[in-house]
């Protein structure tokens, strides 16, 4: 015979103002199987609490119901209030009287119907509920880093530096992301490849870090702290090892006239080729897709220059397994490119670039070596356009968000360009300027103000080319919308940051949620900024929205430290609400016909095949298994089931029945 | 099929060389069409600017002629009918209520089920096809292909090429021999609906293009909308005025490269109606 | 005569739709009191045995709600529900049981006055065809002959 | 005839199966099901239009089943509820052996399931003329008045199972009907607990339907159920654009697409 | 939609505007490319940007200076602005309410005078043939303006190149042309 225990809490007066709790604890007391009904003002309160433990002790109650606010909000507390009385904690369940009832209705008797309703609704629930124990995991103490730039780089010295291990994935050749293409930093100038190249070093010296560059994720099983991934690591052609990175190879290789991706286009690179002087690791690879040798199947000169015979034309992509206990994103951002905007001419001529081209022609390793060149005829601009915004804020065409980093990283170009043409004049087009940080509307102040850049208010319209200059019309709001019609030799776009190609893909591929522009969602938008709604999934830097350098490197060691903190445990707790399927006698059965349709409707492959044998061993019958450990608890495959096998702890069968036949039968 | 024909008034009157024209391509090509039974004016910019329910309510009219007809598919040569009558058909169809007053106004009820095609839809669909074949005398210029504004704007409701460097044109020049040159002002106003109130705006709208089409090596400047024609060919001393120089490049109807280059007579092309003597 | 108060049960997924209903309250959005919440970790979990059960003890009308597409806690529960629910749907209409009193919605955590709107028009519009007599009635559920007001 | 009858002796004698399923004269103008165990039985075999008994509901049953290795006569729509069993890992090649018979009486020899299923996707399950016809007279009512329809039709069902018992897809251990914690569905046959377990299966076998009118053939009162399984095969052509039986695996109900259809989720 | 709780309220003409045409004024965040783009805003005596600004303040007095404004009839309804927009606002479709709304409320541009009866000569021949009979209408528009000598020598040629009718063609359907004119445009406003 059930013992209920029944808390109607006041909640200070956000219940009692519109509920009659008194009332409640006086009606749901008389139920069948009620050992204990009363109200209080504050349930969640230590005397509160103590209340209910008393109670528990006293009376020896099989179940707890405490009707007071959402179990969102307290569910936790009082089931820990309940295991500390003695009682298994989910035999305690919550009634939700004050976000679902009176704080939605007025004060009235069907407000206190509905609370009376509601609370037997758990009441039958709990008399149906059984004790379930915790599951414990165990962790893997290995992170997996995906992404190499300042994000992914600063995420793995963190975790290293904690003493736990590190495998960093990157796509590219090299490690070192978009901040190893920029010029300088906001807003103190100081040189991106300095500060960036001795992290780079590191990361590859570190003992607790494995890097593979050239790599990317094949595919991904398990949960937190038993992930098992896959990683394509692609051919680099090279035998690394072997290659001392002398780069004679890039020098002899016949096929020279291929767009610079680090360069952004604006210089050009082998097919045997080391992205840039500073790589790392600093060893060539193979581009197969432009390599004269794998596209026309003759050439090989690279492996007849090569002093080390490092050249290894039959490698195969390599796919490696390796188990992981937590993953921290760091993919980072795209520019928008292509034609997106027509009417600013950009992929129609040369010298309408994007902010991150100008980042390279304003490098000091760059293909003009830090001088400010027309990509067209190598001549300096006189006079130069910046148009902000160009792509971002604009929801017609699919972008309503701002960019963030393009209004400072655009101060800073007109900056460089003042600092380095001297007499040049330069303009920028602008809505509003977005320098929230710290020195940063100093920055831009100072570029006004000293270094003499023209801001003019006011979107542009229009660039095209017009007797060898570009016409850029625009119009300037402060002076009523005046129209302004610049002719400019260069014209840079600040294009919109975009999610990376494939991010949709990869979230899919990780079960992380995104938002509608593929950006990588957080699992609370203010107090879970790095984690994902994915246990032991992380993020950090632009591949959650546009992020500045500093932002980066602080989600990074933001993720780093939840990493660290989930490693600190060998083993994990999990809620034990999942799904099993049940077992009957004689000896060992089940219900179970074996049909497996929950294993194609199951969302994480959590369903197995097990073999129900005799005592001689033969096999007797082969029926459905949940791993508990990959389970999360949807219960999906539970109203699939025909012959109702499958059930779900905290949610069963007669749980749920039981809670609607008490909804609707006083 | 019988491809339906919505003139417009221009056609019949100042531009009825675009009118010869197209009929005259159409008939070379062997497509089936026939003149909507008594149409009436689409309204053009004066009924939208004066009054929005019989800026409405005109084209639907034709619309509705149309569908009792039996015609399932129109051409509509003019630039300028062709987007009223395409955004009287999204604002029909999009909002019921205006659709049953529009049709009580009119005395007549529309379905939707005519689709409105532009001329180069039209040519697309059944000329360009079998164009290469059939040109015997390429149209071997440089041409500024001139879009306007109402063949692609409004873009949402039109959804006719891109709104910004269109290339459909350019395409269907190329086609007939031409050599389509890359401008600045393919979308720009020539501001023909001010072209007799305020001719002074005219002159250096219309000055712009002409002249930027000029500066890069145009000898043609092809368009498919009579009030850009008219403009561009008939205002050219006021845009010549503008530019402080003569400029004698002609003005073509895309229908009238397209009947030269297969060797229709130019007569039967109405090239001797044009202001700017048409030399190529 | 009192206006009929039609009765309706709501099946909502724990990490959209009940959260969605919790921000209403915080939101202090009132809406009509004659819905009851019955919690599912997933619309995936929602069987539709459940739905049936809910008319047969005496509902007049029924709400089912869980997250917007691609939002599931669980990556695709919502989607299985979705197909099950179509599937549901059709069999209803089919055998005539009356789909306007089942109402499908998704809204999710943020969407707190959603929420309430559609538990407004929900019992507005079932009040409107009135309590199920014709389930009732086969149910062996009492039927009030004249409740209808 | 003599073609199915020298195939099944074949089988029999070289031990390839222990079992055939095929069928025999019955009392009356009837047929049904013969299980031929050796050779001299095989002479009952017969085959003709008055066979449309779904054999394929025996492979799943226990008692045949032990016997060991299985052969049987398979139409096609017997053989769609053979793929659809693979598909659920109820049988296998290692033990059933399809001999398909085609609507011209003609004897297929295949080699695996595979072939089995290759030649099932020739033909589209199609709802026949009679029974569309119907199906559109009942989509003309309004609900109210397919309610009188169904309550009327349900009512004198008594719950024989016979339905359950010919369906090639009702092979599981424990029906739901049977389930009693909670008690899903009343036992007793009055009209909620009749609709609820038709409902029921109407559902159960969305997307697994194989369209051979086994139930409705079966059931004493003549009530036509496979109505409400026709419907939900011509809905699943309109909404998801049909299914096969496959041996993928995929399941109409157990898949889904992100871009699944839907107009009534508010 | 109709679950959308906030509706959208302004008070004012940028109210006005939105109910007659769905364009919400206050979606325009002023970034200018309309006005940059407008091929007549260096003619207007405020550019649409301006326009847009000054419904969104709901003062009265800039609301009168609107209808009262030369802009909107200068306007050519080219749709570049609006297919431009950042934020997809349908200008040219306000820019129809406003010239309607001036012409209402008597409050129309005395510059724009030549405009407007160029619009209306035009419609009363399209309300008197079906179409646009273009020598009537020269006619009629040059009458109303008094700009006789205006545009005069273009006719002679055009007669020439056959570009002019002398003799209108007629809409068959007269009286169903006349019935819409008469349930859309109230007789003292034409």
């Amino acid at each position: 015979m059930a013992k209920i225990g029944v808390f109607i809490c006041h909640c200070g007066e956000n219940i009692s103002a519109t509920v009659d709790c008194a009332k409640v604890a006086e009606v749901v007391g008389k139920y069948d199987g009620v050992a204990i009904s009363l109200d209080y003002k504050y349930m969640c309160s230590d005397p509160g609490q103590n209340l209910i433990k008393k109670a528990i002790v006293e009376k020896g109650l099989t179940g707890v119901v405490v009707a007071s606010c959402s179990p969102r909000m307290h569910e936790p507390t009082f089931r820990k209030a309940c295991a500390e009385a003695g009682l298994n904690p989910y035999m305690c369940e919550m009634a939700n009287l004050r976000e679902h009832c009176s704080w939605v209705h007025e004060k009235g008797e069907a407000t206190t119907q509905k609370a009376i309703d509601l609370v037997r609704t758990i009441v039958e629930k709990v008399k149906h509920n059984q004790s379930l124990d915790a599951i414990k995991v165990p962790v893997t103490k290995t992170a997996l880093v995906i992404g190499g730039g300042i994000a992914g780089i600063q995420a793995s010295l963190d975790i290293a530096n904690s003493g736990h291990k590190v495998i960093l994935i990157e796509k590219d050749p090299s490690i070192g992301g978009h901040m190893s293409q920029l010029s300088e930093t906001f807003p103190t100038l100081d040189c991106s490849q300095c500060i960036l190249t001795p992290r780079m070093v590191e990361v590859a010296q570190h003992p607790n870090i494995t890097l593979y560059t050239y790599a990317e994720l094949e595919s991904i099983d398990g949960f937190i702290g038993n992930f098992k991934v896959k990683i394509r690591k692609k051919a680099k052609s090279i035998d690394e090892k072997i290659c001392t990175g002398c780069g004679l190879c890039t020098t002899k290789c016949p096929n020279k006239k291929n767009p610079s991706e680090f360069n952004e286009g604006l210089g050009n690179r082998t097919a045997i080729y080391v992205p840039f002087p500073q790589a790392v690791p600093n060893k060539p690879v193979i581009d197969k897709a432009l390599c004269t040798y794998y596209t026309k199947g003759k050439c090989k000169i690279c492996e007849k220059f090569c002093p080390a015979h490092a050249i290894r034309f039959d490698q195969e992509d390599e796919i490696i397994e390796v188990p992981v206990g937590a993953i921290v994103l760091a993919t980072g951002f795209a520019v928008k490119k292509t034609d997106f905007f027509p009417e600013y001419g950009y992929g129609r001529h040369p010298d309408i670039i994007t902010g991150l081209q100008f980042e390279r022609l304003a490098s000091a390793s760059g293909p003009t070596l830090g001088e400010i060149r027309r990509p067209s005829d190598g001549k300096i601009p006189e006079t130069i356009v910046f148009v902000a915004c160009a792509g971002s804020r604009d929801e017609a065409k699919g972008i309503p968000y701002c960019s963030k980093i393009c209004c400072m990283y655009t101060a800073k170009h007109a900056m460089l360009y003042q600092h380095k043409v001297h007499g040049g004049k330069s303009y920028v087009f602008y809505m509003d300027i977005r320098a929230g940080g710290k020195m940063y509307d100093e920055f831009v102040r100072r570029a006004i103000e000293e270094d003499g850049v023209n801001y003019i208010r006011g979107r542009v319209s229009r660039v095209y080319e017009k007797n060898g200059k570009l016409i850029v019309k625009g119009a300037d709001t402060l002076l009523g919308a005046m129209p302004v019609e610049i002719e400019a030799d260069m014209v840079v776009l600040a294009t919109a940051g975009v999610a990376n190609e494939g991010a949709e893909e990869l979230a899919q591929k990780l079960h992380v949620s995104y938002d509608p522009y593929h950006f990588f969602a957080e699992a609370h938008p203010k107090l879970k900024p790095v984690e994902t709604n994915t246990a032991g999934i992380f993020l950090a830097g632009a591949c959650q929205a546009p992020r500045d350098i500093p932002e980066s490197v602080a989600m990074a060691s933001g993720a780093a430290a939840k990493v660290a903190g989930l490693f600190s445990q060998d083993e994990l707790t999990r809620e034990p609400l999942i799904a099993v399927v049940n077992r009957q006698a004689p000896p060992v059965f089940s219900s179970c016909v074996g049909c497996f349709l929950c294993m194609s409707a199951c969302p994480y492959h959590a369903i197995e095949k097990e073999e129900i044998k005799n005592r001689q061993g033969e096999v007797l019958k082969t029926v459905a298994k949940v791993n508990p450990g990959l389970c999360q608890g949807c219960g999906t495959c539970v109203a699939f089931c025909r012959t109702k096998s499958i059930d779900i702890q905290g949610y069963t069968h007669e749980e749920v029945y039981s809670e609607v036949m008490a909804l609707l039968n006083d | 099929m019988t491809l339906g024909f919505y003139p417009g008034c221009s056609l019949k009157g100042s531009s009825r060389e675009y009118a010869e024209s197209v009929l005259a391509v159409v008939k070379a090509f062997n497509i089936q069409i026939q003149e909507i039974d008594d149409w009436n004016c689409c309204g053009a910019t004066a009924a939208h600017s004066l009054n929005k329910e019989l800026s409405l309510a005109l084209p639907a009219r034709v619309l509705s002629l149309a569908e009792k007809q039996g015609l399932k598919e129109i051409v509509v040569p003019c630039a300028a009918c062709y987007a009223r009558l395409s955004m009287t058909q999204h604002e029909l169809l999009k909002n019921p209520e205006l659709k049953t007053r529009i049709a009580e106004i009119n005395n007549l009820e529309y379905n939707g089920t005519v689709s409105i095609l532009n001329v180069i839809q039209m040519l697309d669909r059944y000329v360009t096809p079998n164009l290469e074949s059939r040109v015997v005398k390429p149209f071997g210029h440089k041409v500024a292909c001139y879009y306007g504004c109402y063949l692609v704007r409004p873009h949402e409701i039109l959804n006719f090429d891109r709104v910004e460097e269109p290339l459909s044109m350019d395409t269907l020049m190329a086609k007939t021999g031409a050599t389509p040159i890359d401008w600045a002002f393919k979308t720009e106003c020539c501001g023909a609906s001010l072209s007799i109130s305020r001719t002074s705006s005219v002159g250096r709208l219309s000055g712009k293009i002409v002249g930027d089409a000029s500066d890069r090596g145009a000898e043609a400047i092809i368009v498919a909308c009579p009030m850009c024609q008219s403009n561009l060919d008939m205002r050219r001393k006021e845009i010549n005025s503008y530019l402080g120089k003569r400029i004698d490049i002609p003005v073509l109807y895309i229908t009238q490269a397209i009947g030269l280059a297969i060797g229709l007579d130019r007569k039967a092309l109405g090239l001797q109606r044009h202001f700017v003597k048409v030399k190529v | 005569m009192a206006e009929f108060e039609p009765k309706i049960v709501a099946f909502v997924c724990n990490w959209c739709t009940y959260a969605g209903a919790d921000l209403t309250g915080t939101s202090r959005i009132k809406y009509a009191s004659n819905v009851r919440i019955v919690r599912f970790p997933c619309t995936g979990r929602i069987d539709y045995m459940l739905l049936l059960k809910a008319f047969d003890e005496g509902a007049d009308g029924i709400i089912v709600s869980g997250c917007h597409p691609n939002d599931c806690h669980y990556t695709s529960g919502n989607f299985h529900a979705r197909r099950r629910w179509m599937a549901f749907r059709s069999l209803c209409d089919f055998i005539g049981i009356d789909t306007r009193r089942i109402k499908f919605s998704w809204v999710s955590a943020a969407e707190g006055a959603k929420w309430a709107d559609i538990v407004n028009t929900t019992v507005a519009s079932v009040r409107e065809l009135g309590p199920y007599d014709e389930y009732k009635k086969v149910a062996k559920k009492p039927v009030k002959e004249e409740s209808h007001g | 005839m003599d073609d199915l009858r020298k195939r099944a002796k074949e089988l029999i004698d070289t031990s390839a199966v222990k079992v055939v399923i095929g069928y025999e004269q019955g009392t009356g103008n009837k047929t049904r099901a013969l299980f031929v165990e050796n050779s001299e039985v095989a002479d009952k075999l017969i085959f003709d239009s008055r066979c449309v008994q779904n054999l394929a509901a025996y492979v799943t049953k226990q008692e045949v089943k032990s016997k060991g290795k299985m052969a049987i006569t398979a139409t096609l729509p017997v053989m769609r509820a053979i793929i659809q069993l693979a598909s659920e890992f109820q049988v296998n090649d290692d033990n059933l052996i399809v001999i398909g018979i085609t609507p011209e009486s003609k004897i297929i020899d295949f080699k695996n399931l595979e072939e089995v299923e290759t030649y099932v996707h020739q033909f589209q399950i199609e709802i026949d003329a009679r029974n569309r016809e119907i199906l559109d007279k009942l989509d003309k009512m309004t609900p109210s008045e397919r309610w009188k329809f169904w309550i009327d039709e349900l009512s004198p069902c008594f719950k024989c199972y016979a339905c359950r018992a010919a369906c090639p897809m009702c092979y599981c251990s424990r029906c739901t009907v049977d389930f009693n914690r909670p008690q899903w569905i009343p036992v007793s046959s009055n009209e909620l607990g009749n609709l609820e377990w038709h409902f029921m299966r109407a559902m159960h076998l969305t997307g697994r339907c194989v369209d051979c009118d086994a139930c409705a053939n079966a059931c004493p009162l003549a009530i036509p159920i496979n109505l409400l399984t026709k419907k939900m095969i011509e809905d699943a052509k309109s909404d998801f654009g049909g299914y096969q039986p496959s041996l993928k695996g995929e399941n109409l109900l157990s898949t889904f697409k992100p871009d699944d259809k839907e107009n009534f989720i508010q | 939609m109709s679950s959308d709780p906030h509706q959208y309220v302004i008070s004012g003409l940028g109210g006005e505007v939105f109910e007659n045409t769905e364009v919400k004024v206050s979606h325009c965040y002023q970034c200018g490319k309309c006005s940059a783009g407008c091929p007549l805003s260096e003619e207007m005596d405020y550019p649409p940007s301006m326009i847009m600004r000054m419904l969104q303040t709901g003062n009265p007095e800039l609301e009168e200076k609107v209808l009262r404004s030369f802009s909107i009839w200068v306007c050519l309804t080219c749709e570049m602005c609006y297919a431009r927009c950042p934020m997809s606002i349908d200008i040219p479709k306000m820019m129809d309410f406003l010239r309607e709304k001036a012409i209402e409320e008597k409050k129309a541009n005395p510059k724009a005078k030549q405009i407007i009866s160029f619009h209306k000569s035009f419609l009363d021949s399209v309300k008197y043939t079906g179409k646009m009979y273009e020598i009537g209408f020269y006619a009629d528009y040059k009458t109303r303006t008094l700009k006789i000598l205006d545009d005069m020598l273009l006719v002679p040629p055009m007669i020439k190149r056959g570009k002019l009718s002398i003799i209108p063609e007629l809409i068959k359907d007269r009286s169903g042309i006349a019935s819409i004119f008469r349930k859309t445009i109230k007789k003292n406003k034409t």
